[in-house]
Formats: C-alpha cells, structure tokens, sequence
C-alpha cells in the first residue's frame, strides 16, 4: 500500500492542531471552525479509504488465503534505546486498527460538525477546535501503533488532549479540578502500564506487536518461568499493562476520573468519554490478546475486573440525577462489558467445539455499536443541555413534544443500548454473552443482570427527561431543537445505531484473522437476554413514564443504599481521604516539614556553629599587644619545655 | 683564675643590672622607670668593657644611653604632667606576667645551669686567646665587602636611619 | 673562681624576664618601651658573651650588637613619634583605650 | 591556539566583558547590544560546533575527542590548558549557548546596575563554557570554580526576598562541594601515572593509564562524587537549591538551574566515574539509594510548596536526581538517558524560570495562593507555562519525555532486585510529578482570577517571546526528534562504558 495516505491520516490532524493552536487567535470562528471541519472530513475520507482497501482489496499484503494478515505501512526507527530495543513509530493495518480508525474519524467528524452548533457562543472556539484535532490525531496515532511504546506515547497524549478537552472551561474550579483528577487517576495507571512495559520489553527485547503477538508461546519462554511473589513474571507484566488499560478505560477502581470529566463540553464527552478514549483499554487488551492468552491468570483478571465494574457502574447510574453522570457510568458498565467479553475469549474448548475468540470478536463489535449509540446519547444530551442550561433531569421532564428530532434518535439510542431487537447493540450484546457462558454460566448471567440493571437505569433516564411531567420552566424559555449542525450528527448516528448491528462482523474483526460467520443463538442466550432487557424497560416504564410516587417509595425503602448509590460508594472520598489527608496532608507535609527543619536545618547548623565558634574565640585576636606577647611566652615556655623533656 | 678586681666589677654590675631591671618594669612612676632603664644601660655598658669590647662600650653609653634616653624622657615629659603616676594593669594580669616571666625565667636559668658548655671558661683567657679589636679593624669591617666584612648592612642601616628620620618627622609632625 | 660565659647570661635572663614582666603588665606605652629595650639589651648582651667566649677570633657578635643599637634607636625614635602622635590625638599613652582597630 | 574552535568558547564570552566594560551603565542599549551580539555569535559558534563534529563523526572520525589542543599552563604541576569534545560536550555547549542566549533577552530589563549584571552574567558563562571544553581536570576545576563565584553576587545583589541569605548558603554548600572535589581530583593527580611516570591532569591520559589502587579509587570516588553530587542537588545536599533558585533573579535561575547544575552530572561520569571505574562499580550502589531518595523525596516536597520558585527548585532537585541515578546505572542507555535529562531539565527548568520571572515582574508575587486565572490574562505565558509544565511531567513530543523514557529502560536493564525496586520507585516520581505541575497549573493559570489587579497586566513583549520561543523550539526538536542525539551521545559513551566493563 502506499504510503501517502496512512502519513496523510496522521498528518492533516496535527497540521489542523498546530495551524489552529497557533494561528487561531487570528482567525475567525467560522474560519476555525471550518478548516478544522474539512480536515477532520479529509481525515475521515482517507481513513475509510485505508479502511476499506485493506477489507475489501484482497491484496496480498491484507489477505492470505482467506486469513486476514497484520501488515505494516511504515514502520521508522524513532528512538534507538539499545542496539535491540528501537522505539518506532509506525502505522500498523490489522482488522482492529482498522475498524477503529473507521470508528474514530466517524465520531470525531460528527463531533467537530455538532460542535460547530453546539460551541458557537463559547469564547476560545479556535482552542476547542485546535484540542478536537490534537485528540484525533494522537487517538489515531495510538490504534495504528505497531509497538507497544508507539501506543504508550500516543496513550499519554491522548491523556494529555483528554485533559485540555475536560478543562477547556477552564475559568470553573470544577472543571479544573475534574480535568487534573483525570489526567492524575490515568497517569498513574499508566504508571502501572510503564513498568508492565519495562518488564515485558526487558525480557522479549522487543516492542513491536506482531513479533509479539504472532508468536506468544515464544514470549512466554523469553521470559523463561521468571516469578516475582507467587505469579510469573509475565502474568505481572500483563496484568500491569491492563492497569494501563483499566485506567484509561475507568475501570474500578481507577474509574473515579469519569464521572467528572463530564464538566467538559458534551461533545467532547461524546468523542473521548464515551466513544474513543476510553476504549483505548479495551483495545489495548485486545492489540495484545495472544499474549494475555498464554498467561490466562492475567486474562482471568481482566474478567473479575470488568464483571465487578460493569455491575457497579451500573447500580451507580440507578441513582444519579445529572444526565451526563448517568452516560458516564452507563459507558463504564459497558467497556467492563467488552472487558469481560476480552476476558472470556480465550481459547477453550467445551465439547470439543472450539469457540476460540469468540468473545474477542463480540467485545470488538460491541466497541463499534457502542460508539455510535453511546456518541448518539451523549450528542443527545448535549443537544436537551444546549435547549435547557442544566445538566441535572429534575430541569427537564416532558421535553418529547418540544424537541422531536432529540427525542426519537435518544430513544433509538436507549433501545440499542438495551440490546432490544433489531438495534445494534442487540447483535454485540448477543455474541458477547455467549461468549461468557462459553466460558462459565456464571459469567453469562452476571452479565445479563447488568444488561436488564443497564435497560432499566436508560430508561429511567429516557422517561425523566422525556415524559415524567413537563418542567414549569418551559413556560418562560421554550426549550427547541438544537440547529442542523447538531441535529444532522445526530440522525446519521441514529441510523448507524440502528442498522450497524446487521453488519457480519465476524467477517471483518477476529482474533486470528480467520473470518467467522456470526450466527445468533436465540434459545440459549438471545431471547433470556430479550426477557432480561424487556423486564428492565417495563420496570422503568412503571417507574417513570407518569409521575407518581413509586421512584420516592423506592427510595425510601432503604435510603442508606441510595444515598450510596447516589454518592457513588463513597469512592471519591475515600480517594479524596487518602490523597488529600494521607498523601498530601502526612507525606508530602512531612518530607517538606522534613527538609526545612531537619536537612535544611543541619546545613544552617553547620554555618551557625561555625559562625558561634567563631564568636566565641573572636575574644583572643583583642587587639592587645600585651594579650599577644602573654600567650605567645606560654607557648614558647610550653614548647621549651616540652623540648627539653624530650632531651632529658 | 680571673683577678679579684673583675670579679668584683663583675658582681657590682651584675647586681646593678638585676636589681634596676626589676626596678624599671615594677615602678610606678615613668620617669623613674626611665632613669633605672639608663642605669641599667649603663652597666651593661661596663659589661662590654669587662669583656674588651671598648668601641662597643662607647657606643652603648653614647647612643642608648645618651640617644635614646634623651628621646625617651623628651618624651615622657611631652606626654605626662608632672607626678603623673602610670596605672599598673589590674592585679590578675601582673599575677599571670609574673607567673610567665617566672616560670620563663626558671625554665632558662635552668637550661644555663644544665648547659656544660657554659662552665669552666674563664674571662681573662678568653680575652687572651682572642685578639686584640682595634678601630681599624672595625673601620675596615665596616667598610669592605669580603667575608667577615659589613659594607652591605652597613649601607642598609644607614639607609634604614634615613627612612626613621623622615618617618619619625613625618609622624610626629602636626596635622 | 672563674667568670665563665654562665655568669654572664644570668644578668642577661633576668634583665629578659623583666622586660616580659613589663610589656606584659605595663599600661603606659613608654614604659612598655622601655620593656622593649630591656629585652633587646639582654639579647645585645648575650651576643656579645657568646662572641667572646665561643668565637673569640671573630667579632660577628660584637657587629650585630652594633647594628642592634643602632635599629633600636631607629625603632625607639619611630616608636616615640608614634606615641607622640597618639598622645595628641586621644589625649593620653594608655594601652588599654588603644583598641579600636580590635575586630 | 586561537585556531581551536573551541578556545573561542571562552574568549567571546571575555570579549563580551571587555565590550560590557565600555558601556556606561546607564546605555543600556549599548550594553543589550553587546549581549544580543556576543549571545547570538556563541550561539552560532555552537551550532557550527555541533555541524563539523557531526560531519568529522560522519566522516569515520572515530577519535574519543574531537578538536583537541593542549598548551602548558604551569610547568612545575603539569597544568595545560587541555581541551577537546565529544558529543557530549558538543550538546553540552550548544545547550549553554541556547540558555545564555535566551538569558540574556529575560533579563532585558534587569535594574539595578545593568552593567555589572551583565558582567558577573558573563563571568559565568566563560565558567561554563570553560568547564565543557577542558579535558584537562584542574582547569576544568578551575572554571568550575570561576562560574560559581559570580552566582554569590548576582544572586547578593540583584536576588529578591532573603538574597544574602541564600548566596551565602548556595556559595557556602558549593564551595564546601569544591573542597571534597580538590581533595578527589589531587588524589587522582598524584596516582594518575604508574610510579615514576610523568604525572598529568589530561583526562585522556589518565583513563589510558589506569593504575589507580583500588583502594584509593573508592576514597577519591566518594571525594568526587559527593563534590560534584553537591551541585548536582543530591539528597541530603540539595538545599541550597531551594533557597538560592528562589532568590536568584531570572537569568541567574536560568543559567544555574539550566547549565550549572548540570555540571554536577557531566562531572560526575566525566571524572568521578570514567577516571575511577572499579569504585564506580563497587560503590554505585550507596549513592543509587541517595539519588533515588533525591528523585521521589523532591518531587513529593514540590506538592506542597506555595511559592513558584520553589516548587520548581523542588522539581529540579527531582530531575537532577533522575540524571545522577541514571548515570550510576552504569550503562549505555540510562548514561544516553541521563545526558538527554540534563538537555531537557535544562531547556526545560530555564523555560519555567524564565516563565516565573516574567510572571513575578507582573504581579510581584510568586504565592500561587495569591494568583489565578492568569491564562485569561497573559494567554501566550500562560501557554509557555503549560507546555513547560508538560515537558516535566513527561508529555510525548517535549524532550522530558525521551529522556525519563530512556533512563527508565536503560536502568531496568540491570537486573538485580536491588536496581529493580529502585527503577520502579523512580518511575513513580513521574506521577508525583504530575500531581505537582497540574496543581500549579490548576491554581497559577487557570480558575477564577484571584485579584483584580491582576486584570490589567500586559502579556509578553517581543523579548520575552523570543527567550521563550528559543527555549519551546529546542525542547520539542528534542522530543520530536530524538535519535539523532540519542546516536551522539551513545558513541560518545563508548569509552567511558568501556573503561566501566574493563573492570567488571
């Protein structure tokens, strides 16, 4: 393949960010605004280009007979750390990378155009834009890695863009706060994800992923049965890499940073908090899937982890009342999702069927409905926030007649989440619990209680907003639909959502490249699930659709555990606890009061001795001549005589 | 075996010397502490002329104790009223001096005692043995430059005396 | 009875003695002077003795002891211009009122 | 001798004395121009520099030093005027250049006494300049002494807050570094030749004659590292860092931050580690525990700081123990890494520094309890402040990045435990780091504008965009591209790693 069109994908957006981040308070806003529109659609032109070449083309480069190949466009040496271990930057073109560059430039080309209407009235316009095209790119960067150090530099800028983005109000303490929470939380996973990758390059010598990946078993023997307290060194150097991922991707119990990076602008909530970024755990699990396979104790943690989370974030959206804060915590519960579907993938028989990769490709699928419906949501929240100034669903209620177009795309958006036929995440949601109960029933039925606990708090949110009562609020500023530039992302992210899930995707993505025919078993898993999601509307609809006093019965049945929920278990403040009061207050109070008055203090003593020493023996240079002619006699006499007592 | 007459010279001096050196440094008064200073100048001078040393004899009478103790009580006249008595310094400064110049004394009087060298020689062999320093022979020694000859610090001196004259004028003079 | 070079010096240790009493203890700037001679005398004196008695064919010593009274009336004249001087200026030859230039 | 190249490292900076010595001091335009001149011509010498040493390596030089010269200096001791470089040196000088370059237009408005600022600024940099091109250990001492002089002065006199205080403190720790430094490097003098050889100070020399008792290696080893450890801020004796950045005026802080500490590191593996290898190996270890302190004990004493300078005095001590650590891992790649963080704390620590300065002038506090919101006010600085900030916390794409990345897998390449836990703990600094840049960012730049006065400051003048813009340039050509340094500064490590596994 050329490689003109692979640079270009990664060229034009960090052109677009440095153009507008340096030129851009010399620009207008629609000047802004629309180079950085047309480069993000130039972007996503070529990146659907690349995309589709390497699916469609046949060439030899992408396809061997039938077996999808990973084949790297470019791959130029960056940083030659030794003779062996040489960083390269490089753009690698596998099914995932693939399928994620679609993924990407899709939902940042509808961000940037929703945005256009959404941002128009915020100062630093040409900043967002100039932000939106840093993530892009360094996002982009990151999928199209071909070493794992090539991700780890795009993880840290996505990081860092990620940061730019939730701060980008930047004169509310809330949203400086929120962003320095989530760049912290992230960097210190990725602190996890440094040291997985020390040890694991120290021992393959390598960070390239497809020497990697292609040959696992060889991993495993470079690393040659070395242990560190109990578990293989190995295991410790995935499990470390996953902490990279559960940070990035919110997993518990680094999923704090989530919740709060909503205070930045919807869009961007949409782009990086629900769509891109956040997947970037999941993609990292599964960009080094044949590694995990061989150490399955890593990828048996990645399953507790996701199970735990996914059931968590989504008892905590039952009881949040910001709108955004619920698709946060909806999106946790769904990465844990794909999480755990990464975790039951590997290879296993069970009655001597092989369903290897099963769950890989489910988990992949389900990333890409995710993304559009969950881009949908959040574009959809943005739209009822931009028509009624508040974040928080008591401000709404009732809006289905004044905004129809936000109304019928949020309830396609709700279905596909649910996983309710025939929208999209039905068909992901599908495969993924089979996959799980491929694995182990238990497996299959956590996660399909999570799914009916996921329909139930979707719709709790879809009747507050939209039916519940009519706000009295309206009567002096009428809520509307939001303008074409915000309405058209929506629409065609609607239609995504609701066809997307036909796709055969087992044609496209799987773990080996072997194409796989998805078929959907409806008695064992599809129809329970079905029932499972259909209980979870209908105990909404109950709930929520008039109002009435059950929701407030409920709450009052056990108010402790609401409240819990409400304050999300108390995680933040017993993170808050052992930051503020634990790390700051005793360790860093103490090394400081330790420097000033201990180190400090030993060097001013040294002066401070020195200077009394002086003081004190200053008194003999008196001046008097006689004082000197005294002392210099005792010291003659003393030395006469010590001489001559040596002479005797 | 020196004659009686030097030993004798010898013990009135040695007194003389001993008793005003210890007069001039305990005396109160300054002037008094000066004249016993020329007494005491005056017989070392007597000493030198014991031990053959006229010339030199003559120039300590004549410089010391003629120059020098015109100088000093000029300027003790110039400095103090009359019955002006020096202060003494505080009591536990002279106990330490004492203490130094005693202990310092009976450390170097012991040494002489315990000095062989210093026993069984006597004066008047000394001056036999040795010759005879007549004035030429000092105006020669002044005057050349060969071994055992002082033209150099001679020259020294006398340039030495001229800096002490102008420095003395430049010093002393008012304003 | 024989007037060795030991008689000699004992006159010439206590005449140093003395002349470290005074300076030591002395507050009046011409007295401590007049220590200084006593002090330059006794060593005049020694070189003198130790001349005759051990180098009886030279006159080294007697030449030093020269060229001593000679510096000492140098330095005696320079001295006395100096207390002089200071005589004016702060009215009195006391030692002890002299420190100014201490630290 | 004025046809060695690097002769002129020294003698422009003397010149820009002499020229400053003309001036009046109250033509302060003369006096800029003098600077602006002499600064650029230096800079422009170090980029010629930097261009035929890299076409001589090109051309299969392979000589451990380039440009070599050597003139008697005092017979008696065997003194010379030795000097020579190689890659290390070259990015050595060329990051000085760049520092007093951009020094010199953050001080553009420096008052009182322009005139004596500049010459004391001067006299530092012919320190600086001196000490990377002698290969000859007592001139390389002696420069070393002669640029820490002037540091007592500008800091004395044109400091702000407790200056005498801490000129005194920074002059009197470093000194007292220079006393156990003589020791060492008398004591490499007098074993540098085998008995009866000629003695010689020339570092090439003494590294080919190798004789020094091993004994003797470990004491001097102490002797020099401590000495040089000193200004490289080593735990526990960092503390005249806190104190003196803090009161120093702009460039000084620039200057001393940017350059000078990093002599203690180029010191450190020049002397200290390529003249006494067999102790470097033995007693690596004691000073790997001090420097790892330095690293995580620093960083977690920026997090709480409240004055600017010193959260950033704090960070220094943090990354300049990063730089001594790596080159006690005793490698190719953490000694690359290690030279890397000396460019990119220097780029790095000037920029904040400068920053700071052109902050302070504005509001006359540098409590960040007392500022907020600047962003809104003074966009461009605020920008700068953040993209420093970003290259110390280890932002892909600004040189701190390269460097803490290269010292971390070249020091995981020592396998033992001990080094392990040590890595691992240093690794965590870039956390810590995190924790304390975003806090000052949070608090300094963004939020609520705290005062209200604060809304009628100015933004950057032209000077203080081109001190800035000098310093960002270089600090992202190093994180874009690193290799090519990252080459140079390998090969140039050849002799010294290999005089280190001579022994092993």
């Amino acid at each position: 393949m050329d490689i003109t069109l692979p640079i270009l994908i990664l060229a034009i957006p960090i052109t677009m960010f440095l153009v507008l981040g340096i030129g851009g308070v010399k620009m207008s806003r629609k000047l802004a605004g629309i180079l950085g529109i047309c480069g993000l659609g130039t972007t996503a032109v070529l990146a659907y280009i690349v995309a589709l070449t390497y699916y469609f083309s046949g060439d030899a480069n992408f396809i061997i007979d039938g077996v999808r190949q990973q084949y790297q466009v470019f791959d130029v040496t960056w940083l030659a750390f030794t003779q062996r271990l040489v960083v390269n930057i490089g753009f690698l073109l596998d099914p995932i990378s693939a399928l994620m560059l679609i993924v990407i430039t899709t939902i940042s080309f509808m961000v940037h155009l929703y945005s256009w209407g959404y941002m128009e009235h915020e100062p630093g316009f040409q900043r967002y834009y100039a932000f939106l095209s840093l993530f892009t790119f360094s996002m982009l960067g990151l999928v199209v890695a071909t070493n794992i150090f090539q991700m780890y530099i795009f993880w840290e800028l996505v990081g860092v863009s990620s940061y730019l983005l939730i701060g980008f109000f930047y004169k509310l303490p809330s949203a400086v706060s929120a962003s320095k929470k989530a760049f912290i939380v992230t960097r210190f996973a990725d602190l996890g994800f440094l040291i997985g990758i020390l040890i694991l390059s120290y021992y393959t010598e390598t960070f390239n992923f497809v020497a990697m990946t292609n040959n696992p078993a060889a991993v495993l023997q470079e690393f040659g049965g070395a242990t560190f307290m109990g578990a293989s060194l190995l295991t410790w150097a995935m499990v470390l890499i996953f902490t990279g991922g559960m940070g990035k991707s919110a997993m518990l119990p680094l999923h704090i940073w989530l919740p709060d990076a909503m205070e930045g602008p919807t869009p961007v909530s949409a782009l990086i908090h629900a769509a891109t970024m956040v997947v970037a755990g999941v993609y990292l699990v599964a960009r080094m899937f044949p590694v995990y396979c061989v150490v399955d104790a890593s990828l048996t943690f990645v399953c507790y982890v996701g199970a735990a989370t996914a059931f968590y974030a989504a008892v905590v959206a039952c009881a949040q009342i910001d709108i955004k804060r619920v698709l946060a915590f909806s999106t946790i519960s769904q990465i844990a999702f794909m999480m755990v579907s990464l975790g039951c993938a590997y290879d296993l028989p069970i009655e001597g069927v092989h369903y290897s990769g099963l769950g890989y490709m489910a988990g992949m699928f389900h990333l890409f409905t995710h993304a559009m419906f969950k881009a949908l949501l959040f574009l959809g929240a943005g739209a009822l926030i931009h028509a009624v100034h508040s974040n928080n669903y008591t401000a709404m209620g009732g809006l289905r007649k004044y905004m129809p177009i936000t109304h019928w795309t949020f309830l396609i958006g709700c279905l596909a989440i649910a996983g309710i036929w025939p929208f999209a995440g039905f068909f992901s949601k599908d495969e993924m619990l089979a996959a799980m109960f491929n694995r182990h029933w238990f497996w299959g039925a956590w996660m399909m209680m999570v799914a009916g606990l996921t329909a139930f708090y979707m719709f709790r949110l879809y009747f507050l907003v939209f039916w519940w009562e009519e706000n009295p609020h309206y009567k002096e500023h009428k809520p509307h639909d939001a303008p074409w530039q915000m309405s058209l992302p929506l629409i065609i992210l609607a239609a995504v959502s609701f066809c997307c899930g036909w796709i055969d995707f087992g044609q496209f993505v799987t773990w080996n490249g072997v194409p796989y025919h998805i078929h959907i078993e409806w008695v064992k898993v599809a129809i329970p699930s079905l029932i499972v999601a259909i209980c979870g509307i209908a105990l909404a609809t109950r709930m929520y659709m008039k109002k009435n006093d059950l929701p407030t019965k409920v709450k009052n049945f056990w108010p402790t555990l609401w409240e819990a929920a409400h304050r999300r278990f108390y995680w933040d403040e017993i993170y808050m606890f052992i930051t503020h009061k634990i790390i700051f207050g005793i360790i860093c109070k103490s090394i400081a009061w330790f420097d000033r008055h201990v180190i400090d203090a030993t060097m001013d003593a040294f002066a401070t001795i020195t200077q009394k020493a002086s003081y004190a023996i200053r008194g003999m240079q008196s001046g008097s001549i006689q004082a000197y002619v005294l002392w210099y006699f005792f010291g003659a006499i003393i030395l006469a005589a010590i001489t001559w007592l040596c002479l005797i | 075996m020196d004659s009686v007459g030097n030993i004798i010279v010898y013990f009135v001096v040695a007194i003389a010397i001993v008793v005003f050196s210890i007069k001039a440094v305990t005396t109160r008064k300054i002037l008094r502490s000066a004249t016993y200073l020329l007494f005491v100048l005056l017989s070392t001078a007597v000493i030198y002329f014991q031990l053959g040393y006229q010339f030199l004899g003559a120039v300590q009478i004549a410089v010391y104790a003629g120059g020098i103790m015109v100088l000093f009580v000029f300027a003790i006249l110039l400095t103090h009223k009359p019955n002006d008595a020096t202060g003494i310094i505080d009591s536990h400064r002279r106990a330490i001096g004492g203490t130094v110049a005693v202990a310092g004394g009976v450390l170097l009087l012991l040494a002489l005692f315990f000095m062989p060298l210093l026993h069984g020689m006597s004066l008047t062999e000394c001056i036999a043995s040795g010759q005879q320093i007549t004035m030429k022979e000092i105006g020669d020694a002044f005057t050349g430059s060969d071994r055992f000859q002082y033209l150099l610090p001679f020259e020294a001196i006398s340039v030495l005396l001229l800096a002490c004259i102008i420095g003395g004028v430049t010093i002393a003079r008012k304003e | 009875m024989d007037l060795s070079m030991l008689w000699y010096l004992v006159p010439s240790v206590i005449m140093l003695v003395c002349g470290i009493y005074g300076f030591i203890t002395r507050k009046n700037l011409i007295a401590i002077l007049i220590s200084l001679e006593l002090m330059l005398n006794s060593a005049d004196l020694n070189f003198v003795v130790f001349n005759r008695y051990l180098f009886p064919g030279s006159m080294d010593g007697m030449v030093f002891t020269l060229f001593a009274i000679a510096i000492a009336a140098a330095e005696t004249a320079i001295a006395i211009a100096i207390i002089i001087n200071i005589y004016r200026s702060i009215g009195n030859t006391d030692i002890t009122e002299i420190n100014k230039l201490k630290y | 001798m004025f046809g060695n190249i690097l002769i002129w490292f020294v003698v422009i900076p003397v010149i820009m004395m002499a020229g400053l010595g003309l001036c009046r001091n109250s033509s302060m335009n003369a006096i800029r121009s003098v600077m602006v001149v002499c600064s650029t011509v230096l800079l422009g010498l170090s980029i010629w520099l930097c261009c035929d040493f890299l076409s001589l390596r090109a051309a299969g030089v392979d000589d451990e030093m380039l440009f070599t010269g050597s003139w008697m200096w005092y017979a008696p001791l065997n003194i010379h005027l030795a000097v020579g470089v190689d890659g290390i040196s070259v990015l050595m000088l060329m990051l000085s250049s760049v520092i007093v370059f951009a020094g010199t237009f953050a001080s553009w408005k420096i008052s009182p006494l322009p005139k004596n600022f500049f010459l004391w600024f001067a006299l530092l940099s012919t320190g600086v300049f001196g000490f990377f091109i002698s290969i000859d250990i007592f001139t390389m001492f002696m420069f070393y002494e002669v640029a820490l002089i002037p540091m007592y002065l500008l800091i004395g006199v044109w400091g702000t807050g407790r200056k005498e205080y801490s000129a005194m403190k920074l002059t009197l720790m470093l000194m007292g570094g220079s006393a156990f430094l003589m020791l060492g490097l008398l004591g490499i003098y007098w074993h540098s030749a085998p008995e009866g050889g000629q003695l010689t100070w020339n570092i090439l020399e003494i590294s080919h004659n190798a004789s020094i008792d091993p004994d003797w290696q470990k004491m001097l080893f102490c002797f020099t590292f401590v000495g040089f450890g000193v200004l490289g801020a080593m735990f526990p004796f960092h503390t005249w860092s806190p104190d003196g950045h803090a009161c120093a005026p702009t460039a000084v802080s620039m200057l001393h931050a940017g350059v000078l500490m990093k002599l203690g590191g180029y010191g450190c593996f020049r002397i200290a580690i390529f003249l006494l290898p067999q102790a470097a190996n033995e007693l690596a270890w004691i000073f790997i525990i001090l420097t790892g302190i330095s690293i995580v004990y620093g960083a977690f004493s920026a997090c709480v700081q409240t004055d600017l300078k010193y959260i950033n005095a704090y960070s220094s001590v943090s990354h300049c123990g990063m730089v001594l650590f790596a080159i006690l891992m005793l490698n190719t790649t953490a000694m690359t890494g290690a030279i890397l963080q000396m460019l990119s704390h220097g780029l790095m620590t000037a920029l904040f520094f400068a920053l700071i300065g052109m902050i302070y002038g504005r509001t006359h506090t540098r409590d960040i309890r007392q500022m907020g919101g600047l962003m809104r006010i003074m966009p461009y600085l605020g920008v700068c402040y953040m993209i420093a900030g970003f290259a110390s916390l280890g932002l892909p794409g600004l040189s701190g990045f390269v460097a803490e990345m290269t010292i971390f897998f070249g020091s995981f390449q020592d396998a033992d435990t001990f080094h392990r836990i040590f890595v691992i703990a240093a690794t965590c600094s870039i956390v810590i780091t995190a924790v304390y840049i975003l806090r000052v960012v949070g608090k300094l730049l963004l939020g609520p504008v705290q005062d209200k006065h604060h809304l009628e400051l100015t933004d950057a003048t032209w000077f203080e965009r081109l001190a800035t813009v000098t310093l960002i340039v270089c600090i992202a050509g190093i994180g874009c591209f690193p290799n090519w340094i990252n080459e140079t500064i390998q090969f140039s490590f050849k002799p010294i790693i290999a005089a280190i596994q001579g022994v092993i």
